[in-house]
């Protein structure tokens, strides 16, 4: 785990694209360490932080890091509030908070199994920095994303060897890429699953996992207000009838310690 | 900026974290060393400790409101025999003194807990959380000063350590309570708590958002209605006043001393800004000493 | 959205203002007839009525605060004769049924003004608001709910008009406060009232900015609090509610609604919109004929 | 008077620049009236509104018309707080929010009386408005401002026949314009003075004013929530003890009526 600078830093947009329905930032972050496959960071524009719908965001908001080498940092988010909404509008050059890198990232698969990395929508980053982590350390690794669309799935063309499903059909499978993951598991179970993605879908595949005895890391999200274990509000409930609090025990959990993942 | 005197503990500057918004353990997890070598308070205070362990309550515990936010975290803890066993000696090891804030529902349990931690030389100072409810009134504590003064009767006596008084906004008049806690020996107060809100589910079922249905708004859409309370506690008291609620930045610490208090607590900035305690302090010290 | 019905009366839909917030004479002559035209709320409701005149409090009388507002008005009106006189008359012209507020410190004082506005046609009913200390206690005669229950049995027979009783938000528990008026025959409550809040002049003073010293925050900062006071209260009581506290918009509106509410007055919203009744019904409308 | 449209309607920014320490700022307003001479406007930015110091501004702000013909408004605006600040950053072609026009303006001087008008700083916009209103009409009239400094005194260069004060004495007469103004009333009392700017020199011109029995008419500022009768926050106290509010019964008052201008 890369320990976060104590305190929260300006980075600096670097650039930012749109991709289909999600945009792609690049930040300069001087000061951080480089972040693990799974880890976060709490983000928050310097400017115009507070003047959205029912005058928010007032919280820093929690992204998985796409990607980090050399002082730069990649994120992919998807506008669907406030605080995304007016990260989605930074500009080159300009200034925003970081707090980071935080949490808890994936485990090397033990025992010779095979990585399969299922996720989808904005679960997609961390899935796609532990690819390239396996890749690099030479991992063959199955990697599966399921969208809502055509304009959501565009994200993927870039990526190597990936399957793809659709709700609408309009891409490759046309179901739940949970449907690719049984098809996998299928065909060989000796298999460790990554998992990230809105919680229906990581709810599908905790259960999946858990009914075969299949090890599998999911890489939750939960409301945020720190990032770094102050406030105990992004707690999910485990089996032993515990909370976990996904920003400091997390973002990455067990399947068979989470109770189950909550729709919030 | 001179040290602080509070409660004879001599402080480097005034500023201290709100009980339950900052966790010392998991930040030195996160922030390593640095975390103590620029560690924000003066002084810390634990959350909310309770004679049994505590889960708390179910998620959603979080809702973002224009400039704050609402909390229904029910007082997680690990109980008072977990926190003597495991948390003291983590926190005993901060740089700075350690307040130990602590709630029970009878003025028995209340007991039990201040004798505890009075035998305990880590624990510089106790902080009573009233904002629980009394079961024969149903009424918070801390709001009726009549409860308070019979709690604290009871409890006063089980140390000689200073005692804070943790008052409720969610009172008719917080002055009257404060000076229910000062005539029964407390020894300072601190305010303001959350203000009771909530929140609906987005949809249209109107089902409540927080696991715990209602919960508590803090942040800077407060800070007005704690600078009304803490004035009229700092003028109603002779003892030291914890003054907090929506402090972000040196400017409002020191409206919060000018108000009359000794001492000024951060919370919910600490979300935005883990460092802000000492960021505040810092802005505080260039306004006071021009 | 169907017309709503609220103590006997038939409301175009559910939005109305809250007291003190909305001068519908001076918006008449600002605007002219368009304001009739599109008169933006289903009912009108006077600014606090007293007996006698009152100047108000010397300014400043507002501070802006994260997401709100405190106002120090301090109720400035003709008193009851000047109002029954001078602004009744053109209350009456309203394209909607009036609903006058009154004040008094003591039940005599409300007997009296409650008494006027019964002779009136004009007036389709009386709203009282609690939101003054008790000679007596100190505390707001609303803050509790045992001055309240008095003050009401004297009021009460005063008039068959519907009385609403506009609650102070400044108390342990308002559903209790709730509870006693409809148990001594209030038709209606009304919530939130203003939470008491304070603000300094800039600089190094500490002074107050307000000419009233205290006054009372209002707008976006106190909906999550309004929610839950609104929420026990309709919980508690079986009477109609008039929600209020920040609403900006449909949803907000909504809320209020699913919360419990009969009707949803808006305040300070109008201060950054004159037309936000209108648009606030507009929005609601769409909400619930989707 | 103008009356106002009912509600609060579009604008859209047409221009804005910096000359010296002022912002000059126009609008295109379609659907509202021209305003008279003294009357405002309550302005807001559609977006970014609340996201400056303190999570302020929250409620518009109050300005003053410099001119308006042919759907266009002219506004002089000082960048002193979050609300200016963030109006003076608005981009040409951005929608803002305005009320107005608001307010009872300057009214003609009576009895052969000579026009007077002193002002300064944010005063400067209603009284360059009223002397344009007055040239119009064929009534000559003396125009003096006082500024603090050359940079804030820029602003005045492109005015007709304008007498300067400045604080430091950069630009004109070194001192106050209530000099000027003393001077003025010497020279020749058979004058209606009309006066706007900070409190300290609104109060100076009331007391000379009246002092001498020398018609006044003071176009006051105020904190303002509304601006439009319905907040009752925007008073000053009146001679009779009463209150007089700034939006509707102003922001024009008679000196005589005034008690005094209030500090803030
Ligand atoms: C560890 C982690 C990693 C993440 N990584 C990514 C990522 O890489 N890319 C990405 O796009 N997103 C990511 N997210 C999710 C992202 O943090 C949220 O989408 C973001 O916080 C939304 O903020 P918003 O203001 O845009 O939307 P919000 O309006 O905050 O809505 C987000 C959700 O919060 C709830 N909500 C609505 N209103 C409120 C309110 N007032 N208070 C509290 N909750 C409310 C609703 O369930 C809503 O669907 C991650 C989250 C976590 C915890
Ligand atoms: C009729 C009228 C016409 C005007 N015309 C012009 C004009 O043409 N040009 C122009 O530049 N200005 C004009 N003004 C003044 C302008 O409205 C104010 O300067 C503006 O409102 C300042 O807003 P702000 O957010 O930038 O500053 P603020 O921070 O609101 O500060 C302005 C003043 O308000 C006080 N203040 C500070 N904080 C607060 C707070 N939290 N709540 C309440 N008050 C506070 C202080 O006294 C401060 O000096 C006019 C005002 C009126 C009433
Ligand atoms: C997430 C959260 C948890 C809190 N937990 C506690 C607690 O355990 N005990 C307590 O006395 N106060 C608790 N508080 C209240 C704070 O200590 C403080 O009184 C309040 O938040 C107001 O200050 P602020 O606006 O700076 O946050 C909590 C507040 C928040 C936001
Ligand atoms: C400027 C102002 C004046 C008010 N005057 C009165 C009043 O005269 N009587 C009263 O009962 N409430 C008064 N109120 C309270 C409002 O009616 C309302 O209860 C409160 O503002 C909360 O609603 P809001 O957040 O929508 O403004 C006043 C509020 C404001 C902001
Ligand atoms: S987000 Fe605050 S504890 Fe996890
Ligand atoms: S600004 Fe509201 S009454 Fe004048």
């Amino acid at each position: 785990m890369s320990l976060a600078p104590f305190g929260r830093r300006r980075g600096v947009c670097a650039s930012i694209r749109k991709v289909g329905s999600y945009h792609l930032l690049e930040l300069v972050d001087r000061d951080g360490p480089d972040p693990e496959p799974g880890q976060f960071y709490m983000l928050a524009a310097v400017s115009g932080w507070g003047a959205g719908t029912d005058e928010r965001p007032f919280l820093p908001r929690a992204f998985s890091a796409m990607g980090g080498t050399d002082g730069r940092l990649w994120f992919m988010l998807e506008d669907i509030g406030p605080g995304t909404h007016r990260l989605a509008r930074l500009q080159k050059g300009e200034p925003l908070w970081l707090t980071g890198p935080l949490g808890h990232g994936f485990r090397m698969p033990q025992d010779g199994r095979r990585p399969i990395l299922t996720g989808g929508g904005v679960g997609v980053p961390p899935l796609v920095m532990w690819s390239q982590h396996l890749v690099e350390h030479g991992v063959a690794r199955t990697l599966q994303f399921g969208f809502r669309d055509t304009s959501h799935a565009a994200v993927a063309a870039s990526f190597d060897s990936v399957q793809i499903a659709t709700d609408d059909g309009s891409v490759g499978h046309h179901g739940l890429v949970t449907d690719l993951l049984v098809r996998e598991l299928d065909r060989d179970p000796h298999a460790t699953v990554y998992s990230c993605g809105p919680p229906g879908m990581l709810e599908a595949v905790r259960r999946l996992c858990v009914d075969r005895g299949i090890p599998a890391q999911l890489a939750l999200e939960s409301g945020m207000a720190c990032g770094f274990g102050a406030c105990f509000g992004c707690v999910v409930p485990l089996v032993d009838g515990s909370y976990a609090r996904v920003c400091v025990d997390g973002p990455v959990l067990d399947a068979t310690a989470l109770d189950h993942v909550p729709a919030h | 900026m001179p040290p602080v005197d509070f409660c004879g503990m001599e402080l480097a500057h005034p500023i201290v974290n709100g009980s339950g918004t900052f966790d010392a353990i998991a930040a030195h997890a996160v922030f390593g060393d640095a975390l103590h070598e620029h560690f924000p308070f003066a002084a810390f205070v634990s959350k909310t400790i309770t004679i049994a362990p505590r889960a708390g309550n179910p998620p959603p515990r979080l809702w973002e409101t224009a400039s704050g936010m609402i909390n229904s975290i029910g007082l997680p803890n690990k109980g008072l025999a977990g926190y003597l066993e495991s948390d003291l000696p983590k926190l005993a090891a901060l740089p700075v003194p350690l307040i130990t804030n602590v709630m029970g529902s009878t003025a028995a349990e209340l007991c039990e807990l201040v004798a505890a931690c009075d035998e305990q030389d880590a624990i510089r100072a106790i902080e009573l959380n009233v904002s629980c409810p009394n079961v024969k009134t149903g009424l918070d504590i801390g709001a009726d000063p009549v409860s308070l003064a019979e709690v604290m009767r009871a409890v006063r006596p089980r140390t000689r350590k200073p005692l804070i008084v943790k008052l409720t906004p969610n009172t008719a008049d917080v002055a009257l309570v404060a000076a229910a806690a000062e005539a029964e020996g407390a020894d300072a107060v601190s305010l303001i708590n959350t203000l009771r809100a909530t929140a609906q589910k987005p949809g249209a079922s109107g089902e409540p958002w927080l696991g715990g249905v209602t919960g508590g708004m803090s942040g800077p859409a407060v800070r007005a209605v704690a600078l009304a309370q803490v004035s009229a506690v700092a003028a109603r008291v002779s003892i030291p006043v914890i003054g907090m609620g929506g402090v972000q930045r040196g400017e409002h610490a020191a409206q919060m001393l000018r108000a009359g208090a000794t001492l000024v607590a951060v919370g919910t900035e600490s979300f935005r800004d883990p460092a802000a305690g000492s960021r505040i302090a810092r802005e505080l010290r260039r306004l006071l000493e021009p």
